[in-house]
């Protein structure tokens, strides 16, 4: 603890891992993530751990499966296309309630795609991912600090919830190096206990079974009935976010990960220009700080969400507020915005946004959107320029 | 302060170390810093090159799309950074390897014989080191004091007597002048 | 007289071929290519037979072979 | 004066972009020369993998389609299923076929899927940087296992050629090595056959081809050459371990 060094994102997230206690490690070689098993490699065997090199991702999360199933902390990860194959066994540990860690380096795609930064894997995350009714919880650090302190919370999650957790991290964020400080005491293993339903000596005790089936009439829907709630107690208490400058905004950009920490340059640069402009950036995505959003859309007048993906993550603000607030995207699938670039689309936005509130407050402003009526009208009436952008849009 | 660099050489001429230095020195000096490199499929031969970031806010970006300063070891990486550079920025050029000449009236221009001052101190291999020096030197984003601090720590394996050679070569880079 | 030309724009300077000449006639050039390699040339004209057994080892086809 | 060597037709005219002193661009070159001199350039569909050779793709000049690692051998048994008539082969390295991909390698040559499988055995993962792979030697130092590889961490290496040889569907299986000209010319001679099997339908055929890896070895490329020849081969003994012809002797004598 206390002082700062430089680590590169893949190292800090290995090393964070490591310090919060765990001692199994299984993957296969995938870029951009290959600091990782590589860290492991050489750093598990010191503390006792094993670390395996499997066959391919298929076996590396079948690995995980088996030591999850022992109580054991263990971890694995991969970059897009390895992912995709460990959804198979993600579901077999979620349908078995086995709690582990896993960390998505993403990179471009579909397909093979590149090996450059991109958000293209947020739905596959923050939906479960693999096949049938689960979720897992997913932690998005947009820093390299994050990157060495989230493992802890992580597994702190997984084990009180008992299911799989993630970081969704990305190429920028395994591959930069930057001042890291590890904020939390090496956990030892030693220290923790068994819960009940670890698999291992069964001396002097009840067999136990570990198991993601049940095909006893009415009885996985139970099952499933009972993991739904386990959800909602989560989405009530274990949501993470960080807003900033929000108070007065009438523009609030909304990010995640890498393209939180641009859009954050963007915000000043807006601050700088006199733009009341705030930045709000969910940490966990799922849980998603969806009451947080809406409230956030009755002062605000407009969101703007940047993501380096198609639109997937703007899917989730816009559920959350419900259409009560427009919600505009700045897209950049697979590629990676700069500063100014995302300044300019925010500075677009700001200035289309709908007349001011403060000139006509929410409540008096409200009759005029009546239900059925084309939500375009007041826009026609005062907001010029943003008449303009928008026709040439449409065209 | 912000100072975002770009440094590119052919592989093994030490702009991806020279750049890990670089941040470490600005951590040392408490500084934000980030270092990111250009991964490309290729593993070894071709030009490497790597992002850096210096500044007393937050780093929002560690990719330099628009540097304030690039280092320019060899001379496919002229053409790719000379045109990337903001106006009035830096551009600290290795003339010993480097004939073109660059183009850009805009910016000013630092041509270092790095390769050539790196050889009169002993070896080629410290042509990286010049030319940080120079970019210490002419920019001030972190100090020759700092990077010699720094030189330990990112080289931990090496000899006191290599890490000396290292610090002649920063100092010797620190005299050069940009036009 | 038979003789090799080295393409430079595709020479890696892996040397490869060095070892493949039996005349030993191959050396490498110790200029800088443009793609940042010191490139494999015919340093002695008169001793090369024209085997190609230096392009049947070549990983970059840049060995031309006349004969 | 006349170029007796000319670009090889089945090889696009560019760059390659792998790392000097790689093997990758000898059997490049090898495949492209076969693909010509067979004439079966413009009926041949090739599979490129995930790894190095993944951009094998832009270099072979006929039909490319690149898939999923190690998954090569079922796209081509599906494109060899669909269209008979073209020759179709996977160019994998050791990851891609002996790791992820083993099952496909296996159950392929059980089929005896009328396919040519270039294999390209360097005891490494390049594109990735140097992880271990299932072909790396005991001892043999890898990013994954930076001590060295011990059997009782990781195993031991897999011998593909040995391995498949007790099915009887691989029909012809073939091991050379590309680290002399001498040996280059006998690869040659190997991707010929295993293309000329292909094409008289006698089933699967697989060349395994010991390759250098400079980069990943973190050798020099005059010392991998030796590093062949000293340590891989005495480990992956050069020779072929199955040929049609031994097939059709052992069905003709079982008759």
């Amino acid at each position: 603890m206390g002082e700062k060094i430089l680590m590169k994102g893949n190292e800090a997230l290995a090393e964070g891992a490591i310090r919060a206690g765990c001692r199994f490690f299984s993957g296969y070689p995938i870029t951009p993530q290959n600091e990782v098993p590589e860290y492991m490699s050489w750093r598990l065997p010191d503390e006792g751990g094993t670390f395996i090199q499997a066959e391919s991702e298929v076996a590396a999360i079948n690995m995980i499966y088996g030591a999850a199933s022992t109580g054991m902390r263990c971890m694995t990860s991969s970059s897009s296309p390895g992912i995709s194959l460990k959804q198979e066994g993600i579901s077999y540990c979620a349908g078995a309630d086995l709690p582990f860690f896993y960390a998505n380096v993403v990179r471009g795609g579909p397909g093979l795609g590149n090996i450059a930064a991109s958000q293209g894997d947020y739905h596959q995350s923050v939906r479960g991912g693999g096949h049938g009714d689960y979720r897992v919880l997913v932690l998005a650090p947009n820093s390299v600090d994050e990157m060495a302190n989230f493992p802890k919370k992580c597994y702190e999650l997984a084990f009180r919830y008992r299911m799989p957790s993630m970081i969704l991290a990305d190429g920028i964020l395994g591959q930069m190096m930057e001042p890291v400080e590890f904020k939390f005491e090496p956990v030892d293993p030693k220290s923790f206990k068994e819960a009940g339903w670890e698999l291992g000596l069964a001396a002097g005790r009840r067999k136990r079974i570990v198991r993601s089936y049940d095909l006893r009439e009415g009885e996985l829907e139970k099952i499933n009935a009972a993991r739904l709630k386990k959800y909602r107690e989560i989405e009530e208490k274990e949501v993470l976010f960080e807003a900033k400058q929000c108070d007065d905004a009438e523009l609030v950009v909304v990010a995640y990960g890498t393209s939180s920490r641009i859009a954050a340059a963007a915000v000043k640069m807006a601050r700088d220009k006199g733009l009341k402009v705030g930045l709000f950036r969910p940490i966990t995505l799922w849980p998603f700080p969806k009451k947080q959003l809406a409230k956030l859309a009755e002062k605000s007048r407009k969101f703007l969400v940047v993501e380096m993906s198609m639109g997937q993550f703007v899917d989730d603000v816009r559920l959350a507020v419900c259409g009560r607030i427009e919600v505009d995207l700045y897209a950049r699938p697979a590629g990676i915005p700069s500063g100014e670039e995302t300044f300019a689309a925010v500075e677009k936005s700001y200035k289309s946004m709908t007349p001011a509130r403060a000139a006509a407050p929410a409540k008096t402003a409200k009759p005029k959107g009546k239900p059925g009526r084309p939500r375009k009208k007041p826009a026609k009436k005062a907001g010029r320029p943003a008449k303009k952008t928008r026709k040439g849009g449409r065209r | 302060m912000y100072q975002g660099i770009r440094m590119s050489g052919f592989g093994g001429q030490g702009v991806i170390s020279a750049g890990i230095l670089l941040a470490q020195a600005g951590l040392l000096e408490g500084k934000n810093v980030s270092w990111f490199p250009a991964y490309g499929a290729e593993m070894r031969g071709g030009t490497a090159n790597c992002s850096v970031v210096v500044a007393d806010d937050e780093v929002s970006s560690p990719i330099v799309s628009r540097p304030d300063t690039a280092v320019v070891l060899n001379e496919p990486s002229l053409a790719k950074f000379e045109p990337m550079l903001k106006p009035g920025g830096l551009l600290i050029v290795n003339s010993s390897l480097v004939n073109t000449k660059p183009k850009r009236t805009d910016i000013r221009v630092a041509l270092v014989p790095c390769n050539a001052i790196a050889q009169e101190l002993g070896t080629i291999k410290i042509a990286n080191m010049v030319a940080l020096g120079a970019l210490a030197g002419l920019t001030g984003a972190v100090s020759i004091e700092a990077i010699a601090k720094a030189l330990p720590k990112v080289f931990k394996r090496a000899k006191p007597e290599i890490l000396e050679l290292n610090v002649k070569a920063l100092k010797k880079g620190a005299e050069a002048k940009a036009e | 007289m038979p003789e090799i030309k080295v393409n430079e724009r595709l020479c890696k300077g892996c040397e490869l071929c060095t070892s493949a000449c039996p005349k030993q006639c191959i050396a490498m050039s110790d200029k800088f290519s443009t793609t940042g390699y010191y490139p494999a040339m015919l340093a002695k004209q008169e001793c090369c037979i024209g085997c190609g057994l230096c392009a049947q080892i070549c990983p970059d086809l840049a060995i031309e072979v006349y004969k | 004066m006349e170029l007796v060597n000319k670009w090889p037709a089945g090889l696009v005219e560019m760059p390659l972009r792998y790392c000097p002193g790689c093997g990758h661009g000898i059997v490049h070159r090898i495949v492209g020369e076969c693909l010509e001199e067979l004439g079966i350039r413009e009926r041949t569909v090739g599979v490129a993998p995930v790894g190095c050779s993944v951009f094998a793709d832009d270099y072979f000049n006929c039909d490319m389609i690149q898939g999923p690692h190690g998954r090569g051998p079922a796209i081509a048994t599906g494109i060899k299923r669909s269209k008979p008539e073209c020759i179709v082969f996977s160019y994998q390295g050791d990851g891609d076929l002996a790791s992820i991909g083993m099952a496909e390698t296996i159950h392929s040559a059980a089929r005896s899927e009328n396919i040519t499988v270039i294999f390209i055995n360097n005891a490494i993962y390049g594109m990735t940087g140097g992880q271990m792979a299932p072909t790396t030697l005991i001892g043999q130092k890898a990013s994954t296992c930076p001590r060295g590889r011990d059997p009782k961490v990781n195993g031991y290496p897999i011998r593909i050629c040995e391995l498949l040889q007790s099915l009887e569907g691989a029909s012809y299986l073939e091991r050379t090595s590309v680290h002399t000209a001498a040996n280059a010319i006998k690869t040659k001679k190997a991707v010929k056959r295993a293309f000329q099997n292909q094409i008289e339908c006698k089933g699967f055929s697989l060349v395994e081809v010991l390759s250098m890896c400079p980069t990943g070895w973190e050798a020099t490329p005059l010392n991998s050459v030796k590093y062949i020849a000293d340590k891989m081969m005495p480990l992956y003994p050069l020779g072929v371990y199955r040929s049609p012809e031994q097939r059709e002797q052992k069905e003709g004598g079982a008759a």
